[in-house]
């Protein structure tokens, strides 16, 4: 596992491709990048605050976590902190697995826990100030698919 | 022990770290104690649902206890991602 | 959208950055990448054959029911045929959308649909000779995960 | 009309690709022309579902009616991916 909590910016494709090239016998790999997106057309900026030594045990065990529920190599997580702009890549996960189905549902499930239990906060620059961005329901909500009998499913299966 | 604050909790409390003398029991005693010292911990604490709560670096419940805590932090649900 | 059937090998890094880079507004870029991988211990050569026409019709197809269903700023596929050795990079997928949801549904639903509806075939040849890879029950079925009404679920909500 | 062959269909019939003049109704009716024609096309179509056809490079059904059809291809199913 590969877990980095860092200011500086990361090239998702260099990541991608090292990560892949260093698994021994994998089917294959997901990766999922964030992007700062500007939702109301004027964010001129977006800080992330994050929880220094809590985030990156939480991280360990978001991505340990993972490794218990699918058959997976290799797990890769990067987020940053500090200052970010518009179209600037937040964050990576890729997960390595001999099968598809669990490189999928398990980059899925380190998303939704990253994003409601991994301690970071953002807070956009608009031309109208600073605030800071509220947790969504359907985030919480989406926990649930992973807890619920149903969300088990996609564990099995040779996929 | 040291109690942070992350986030607009931060801001409204004004500093990100503190360390408190206490002999709450749990994590709502603690709060409890804070908002009676001054305007801005109650202003900060003023809704609990809004808040989330850690325990040396492991996300807990309010009324859990603080035997033995390092460090306590106080901030608003996680917006990673 | 991008459709790419080829006897070359690509760099998914690379790839991937490109796509990502000419995203408009997209928060959430999802990747596949499908690796030549040694099942038996005795791989020495995968050869893929496809039908030439229909292939990149029926990705189209697939592609274009992709961007029906969830909403994608963007769709990517390329899909070698030839000799391949183990370990070499097959095909990949990459999509966008504002929601990582969307992006994360249409990846999966484009490899189950890809994997058993694109006019590919896997030959294997290993010390014990040659022989084509037969299709797996478990590939046909994961098509009714996007027919069946629960599979449709995951179109929904802003996650 | 142009008939293809993919994979180990492809090998038992022993070529790519023949053109056949047929008055055949269906994808039915014409493997059963092939087949009583020679015994590699009765091997290769012995067992019909494990076998896809495709019209006009679109998957389609054994009884689908031939009628304008250009182009028909027989070929195991897909394993891409």
């Amino acid at each position: 596992m590969d877990i980095r909590v860092q200011e500086a910016a990361f090239d998702a494709g260099a990541e991608l491709n090292a990560f892949t090239q260093r698994q021994e016998n994998a089917g294959a790999v997901v990766s999922f990048t964030g992007i700062v997106r500007d939702v109301t057309g004027g964010l001129c900026q977006m800080r992330i605050e994050h929880y220094p030594g809590m985030t990156e045990k939480a991280l360990m065990q978001i991505a340990q976590e993972a490794c218990t529920r699918w058959p997976l190599g290799d797990v890769l997580v990067i987020h940053r902190f500090g200052d970010l702009a518009p179209a600037d890549q937040i964050m990576m996960v890729a997960t390595a697995s001999r099968h598809r189905n669990a490189a999928f549902a398990a980059a899925d499930f380190l998303m939704d826990y990253l994003k409601s239990r991994a301690p970071f906060w953002k807070k956009e620059t608009t031309a109208d100030g600073a605030d800071w961005v509220a947790a969504k329901d359907e985030d919480e909500d989406a926990l649930n698919r992973w807890t619920a009998p149903h969300g088990s499913d996609t564990s099995s299966g040779d996929r | 022990m040291d109690v942070l604050y992350f986030a607009w909790v931060r801001e409204r409390i004004g500093l990100p770290k503190e360390r408190i003398e206490t002999q709450a029991a749990t994590v709502n005693d603690l709060i409890a104690e804070l908002c009676a010292r001054e305007e801005r911990y109650a202003m900060a604490f003023s809704d609990i649902s809004a808040l989330r709560v850690a325990i040396d670096q492991e996300l807990t419940d309010f009324d859990a206890p603080l035997d033995g805590a390092r460090e306590v932090a106080f901030f608003p649900p996680m917006t990673g991602g």
